[in-house]
């Protein structure tokens, strides 16, 4: 693959390294108190929880097995899976943002501040930065930047600079450009509303990063179709990079095996459990869905 | 908020007695284990360790291991029906060699027997299974006989006696461990599979499996999951399965170990009355990841507010040979309030 | 207050179509239904006439009548077991003389065809029960083969093949009119059961009855049905219904009638997808007495919105065969937002 | 039996007739609102709401079959009967008082004023009042007196004397004493508390009443023992008598059998569906549960 900056030598804190997928999280089953739940616009909802450690502990890639109330209409059994949209240590705070789709995010939805909710985690393989980095770029669309948004605070955090492109429908919901903007990353909005979240576009700005040095490291989550288009130009350009991915999930620890995808290793197809093996994985190495 | 997924809204399982003092022992076989309280096969793995102390469970029971590896069935293998699910995981597995390397000495740490789970797709690849299981840290063997025979054009040894009887026989020669074989609810007729089973050496029988079911997604005109049919677990299957747990329990003389549907100590103390003696908790575990925890401290709970010194009392303990002769001796004004 | 109990929760099963032009009609052999939702046998007789206008129903169906008078079981009768319940009301039955001079002219006031349940300890008994049915306002005879067969030990007719191709047999040549077999879920392999139905001259099937069952009272130790165990009906029984619905809709080419948790028209259409030709609405009557009613409207405005010119259309509608292929066909990015 | 006063001879309106009793109630599953709901006691509730025809026309004994609302703990899967506390259709109202119990009524507890609630019914066979009788007796215990409350005052509008015997655990937990006081009914309370619920008491007020020519029919619900003493009564001085009995339903309409009880009738055990030939049966006829 000739990656110039490889998976392989990342820091320890917060590598995917094959210890890190197979042994287990240090997570627990927690009980949060909703301290913050609004809408963002008509499908987003932001849940701002106070939960004991290890909840709040949790890295970006990882993600919270919630327990979705009851309602009238709504009786989800299983939990839901939610990546971790910030963490705030110091003060022992958790956040979520989600699209309200079906019976479980719609149960979610009806929470009011006060009330308490389970979660289980942090769970999963975070993303990883390479200590050698600079500059990333980070590509998400709807949902997926929420998972992206943690991610460029950490860079930030390390002196790694951020190029983040913010695909959506229309500029209502586009998400967490605060967030982006906050740890001052180059900000990129391409919106279906006027064409510019077009594929050949998209192409056009990653290509510009990387001549322009801003790419040492590609990140995506949220769509497939961002996600093939980076992993062919990571390939091209021999940039390395990582993708969060999605799957229907019932444990979230591992344990079921309801989670798998397919990965591409070495010519050889591989099925891996998103939940314990990921969310997060390496993009060359990721297939369509 | 109170979650009725999970938790027992049977009015005060406890209170009113000494929990600590309950015996919670139960006896399979020769195998003595803290308490009846383990994981059912496929819904546990290592990553629980950090969330329930493994030495707190009764057994642990690892998910079916084939002899060759196998793949799994395609995605989506899980759907939600109501309060359950359904699954077609199929059984993806690492082969056995991979297991008794691996698996076995992770669980070595913990002084909780390990059930190792099996299948094969014949009597004579069980056996073969069977024997290569002999190893340290292995307690139990549990034969996962829902699978396809392919002696049989793919039909499940589970669900006939004959089939049933040959594969049990083929592994109770294969090796001297306990040997418990999980049924299958797929069958017209549990009792006489139960029979089989224990005429052919079985030391313990699991009542069972899941039972195979299938969901539409009515928008897409196309199955939930990706393998058309799967398994229905989780609270649905109680009612079916305490009653396969009292067919079997009157059925054969071995114990029985009642799993579907478990999630609170009142769905096992039902199971328990029926004939188990000890229980499996599986998609309750997806829910609440401490369920089983919650179930071993309620037994104890129940049985110190009844007076039962021993959670191994409750086995078999339903009153149902004298519904009629007890209907009339009882002055119980039951529907209303009673003169006292 | 919307209640999840009976209320279809698919979001807009209706909307952007006319619903009153969709053709609600289905044929089940010779027979045309003016939509495809009846009642289950058991669940209906003429109480509901006030509540539900029994001229907008597909058909009407009786509670099993037996030749003899039959008392029925001990009670309690009926226990809620979650989101459903069990019943052990045994057939109580006046005899089929009664049925024929009382219950039969009853509904002769309705034009909606009358389905005759019937059941019967031999086969014998059960093709002289047929016989005595051939009367003005039968339209068909549904026999329920789910009862102890005398000749085998008490064993049910419809739990094997063979027992169920003899009693049908016997039946197909004691009547001309059509004859309907209603199958039991409490068997290992419906398929073959479906197959030896229709090969003895079932005109259609209803897949099918309830699944045996038991629930435990763990303060008094008793079970909760007087007859110890009964039969599991209500929304738990439709992933299970369905698949068996799919399978003998596979296996057999006569008509399938589902039944099993049908409380709304989401259900009917699942069934329907799997291979039903019509449905029956049993429990759900219970919780909601016009839910056949919101399901005969939901159906046509499905169809409505979809583009489906007559429910019928939706029997085996299941995109089943091209799973894998489509799934790379698609370019959706299913699990977040597609980029258009 | 001899009886003097005749069940079979009652006014067409309100007969047990073996008409009545074949054919369907003229019964509707209505949306109710509610408009008050309150407790009594620790145990009791008292539920009014308003509703529309047929069920405000509702007759002493009849009942209702009621779709209790689900809570987060509370998940009532079928409908839970109640007995008709007061029906008033010039103004649309109908009444319950019910005992929270377990998980229906538990669930019907949680309902607040202003929401709906399906009701079906009118159901079943309810009281009837001899045409000849000038004074009847009931004797109830716990919310059993609920369903003797409207039946005293049927009588009271026919110019028919009452004596109600009220039996309960504690003064707190005596029902309805306010209605049969404004009917201007004899009022004999029995309590557990102070000893003079005890069944040979209550049998000293009985033949009281009997002895008085105060007791031309007798009227019992909510006890086992009551029912046995009145009935034994009852053959004793020849007077006819009615007990509203109670069992595990399903469908409230006759139709599924779950509901039966045995019947002594003429030396044979009849078993008969309470809900739809009852609730309300011959005393005389009834067997002990
Ligand atoms: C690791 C991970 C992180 C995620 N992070 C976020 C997030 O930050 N914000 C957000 O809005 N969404 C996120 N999702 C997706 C979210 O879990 C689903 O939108 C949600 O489960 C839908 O549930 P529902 O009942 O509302 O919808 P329904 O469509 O009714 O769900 C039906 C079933 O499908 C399953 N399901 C549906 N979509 C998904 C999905 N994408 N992933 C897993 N299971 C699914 C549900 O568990 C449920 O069993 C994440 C998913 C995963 C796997
Ligand atoms: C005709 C009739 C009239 C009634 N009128 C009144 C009334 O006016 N006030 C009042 O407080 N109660 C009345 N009852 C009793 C009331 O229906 C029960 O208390 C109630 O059903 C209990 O339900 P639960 O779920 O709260 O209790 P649980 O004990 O949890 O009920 C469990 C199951 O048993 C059934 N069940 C329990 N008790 C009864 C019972 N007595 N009758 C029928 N089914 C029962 C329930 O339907 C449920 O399926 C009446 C019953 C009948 C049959
Ligand atoms: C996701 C999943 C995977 C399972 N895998 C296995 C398995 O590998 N072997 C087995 O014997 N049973 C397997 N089962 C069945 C369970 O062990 C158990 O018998 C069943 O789920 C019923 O119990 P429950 O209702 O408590 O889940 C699996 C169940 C689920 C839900
Ligand atoms: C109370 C009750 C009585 C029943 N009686 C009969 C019967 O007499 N004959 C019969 O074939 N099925 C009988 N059934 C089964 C139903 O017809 C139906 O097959 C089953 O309940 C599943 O459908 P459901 O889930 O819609 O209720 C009965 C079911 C119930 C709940
Ligand atoms: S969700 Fe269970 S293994 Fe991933
Ligand atoms: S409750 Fe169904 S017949 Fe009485």
């Amino acid at each position: 693959m000739g990656q110039t900056i490889s998976l392989q030598t990342v820091s320890p804190d917060d590598a995917p390294s094959p210890a890190a997928a197979v042994l287990p999280a240090p997570a627990a089953d927690v009980l949060g108190v909703v301290v913050s739940h609004v809408w963002l616009n008509d499908e987003y909802r932001h849940l701002v929880l106070e939960a004991p450690e290890p909840a709040p502990l949790a890295r970006a890639g990882q993600f919270f097995n919630l327990e979705c109330p009851h309602t009238a209409e709504d009786k989800p059994y299983l939990r839901r899976p939610m990546s971790l949209y910030r963490a705030d240590p110091a003060n022992g705070i958790v956040e979520f943002l989600y699209k309200v789709t079906g019976v479980g995010t719609r149960g979610l939805a009806s929470i009011k501040v006060g009330r308490t909710m389970r979660l289980l985690g942090p769970l999963g393989v975070g993303f990883s930065i390479d200590p050698a980095a600079r500059s990333i770029v980070v590509l998400g669309r709807g949902v997926g930047l929420a998972t992206l948004a943690p991610l460029a605070e950490l860079a930030a955090s390390r002196g790694v600079a951020v190029t983040a492109i913010l695909s959506a429908r229309t500029p209502a919901t586009v998400m967490s450009v605060d967030r982006f903007a906050a740890i001052g990353a180059r900000i990129e909005i391409v919106l279906d509303s006027d064409g510019s979240s077009d594929p050949a576009n998209v192409e056009r700005i990653l290509r510009a990063c990387a001549a322009e040095g801003r790419a040492d490291a590609f990140y995506t989550c949220g769509s497939n179709r961002l996600m093939l288009l980076m992993q062919r130009l990571g390939r091209e350009l021999s940039i390395p990079g990582e993708v969060a991915l999605e799957q229907q999930m019932a444990c979230g620890l591992g344990m079921c095996f309801c989670c798998v995808r397919n990965f591409s290793v070495g010519g050889d197809i591989e099925a891996r459990r998103v939940c314990s093996e990921g969310p997060v994985f390496r993009l060359d190495e990721a297939m369509p869905w | 908020m109170v979650d009725a997924r999970t938790d027992s809204h049977v009015p005060a399982l406890g209170g009113g007695g000494d929990a600590a003092a309950v015996d919670s022992r139960v006896r399979i076989g020769d195998l003595v284990l803290r308490n009846p309280v383990m994981p059912a096969s496929g819904t546990f793995a290592e990553g629980l360790a950090p969330v329930v102390p493994f030495e707190r469970l009764g057994a642990l029971v690892t998910k079916t291991v084939t002899p060759e590896l196998r793949g799994g069935n395609p995605t989506p293998r899980v759907c939600e029906v109501g309060q359950g699910m359904l699954n077609s995981i199929g059984i993806p597995s690492k082969g056995l060699d991979y297991f008794v390397a691996h698996t076995v000495p992770f669980y070595r740490q913990f002084s909780t027997p390990l059930v190792a789970s099996i299948s094969a797709p014949s009597a004579d690849a069980f056996a073969a299974g069977v024997e290569k299981l002999a190893v340290p840290g292995v307690a139990v063997i549990e034969a996962n006989i829902s699978c396809p025979n392919i002696e049989e054009d793919g039909k499940a040894f589970a669900m006939d006696p004959r089939p049933t009887a040959q594969v049990v026989a083929r592994m109770r020669r294969a090796t001297t461990l306990p040997l418990w074989v999980k049924l299958s609810p797929n069958t017209g007729d549990i009792a006489s599979v139960a029979r089989a089973a224990a005429d052919a050496g079985a030391d313990a029988l699991v009542v069972g499996n899941t039972i195979l079911a299938m969901s539409i997604d009515i928008e897409t005109f196309r199955p939930r999951l990706g393998n058309v049919m799967g398994g229905l677990s989780g609270p649905g299957l109680k009612p079916i399965l305490v009653r396969m747990t009292y067919q079997c329990a009157r059925a054969v003389s071995i114990p029985i170990i009642g799993c579907g549907g478990i999630a609170t100590a009142a769905d096992a103390i039902e199971y328990m009355l029926a004939g188990a003696s000890a229980v499996q908790v599986g998609t309750a575990t997806f829910v609440r990841p401490t369920a089983m925890l919650s179930v071993i401290d309620g037994l104890a709970a129940f049985c110190a507010r009844k007076g039962i010194a021993r959670v191994a009392d409750l086995t078999g303990a339903l009153h149902d040979t004298d519904m009629k002769v007890e209907a009339h001796d009882h002055d119980h004004d039951h529907m209303s309030e009673a003169v006292s």
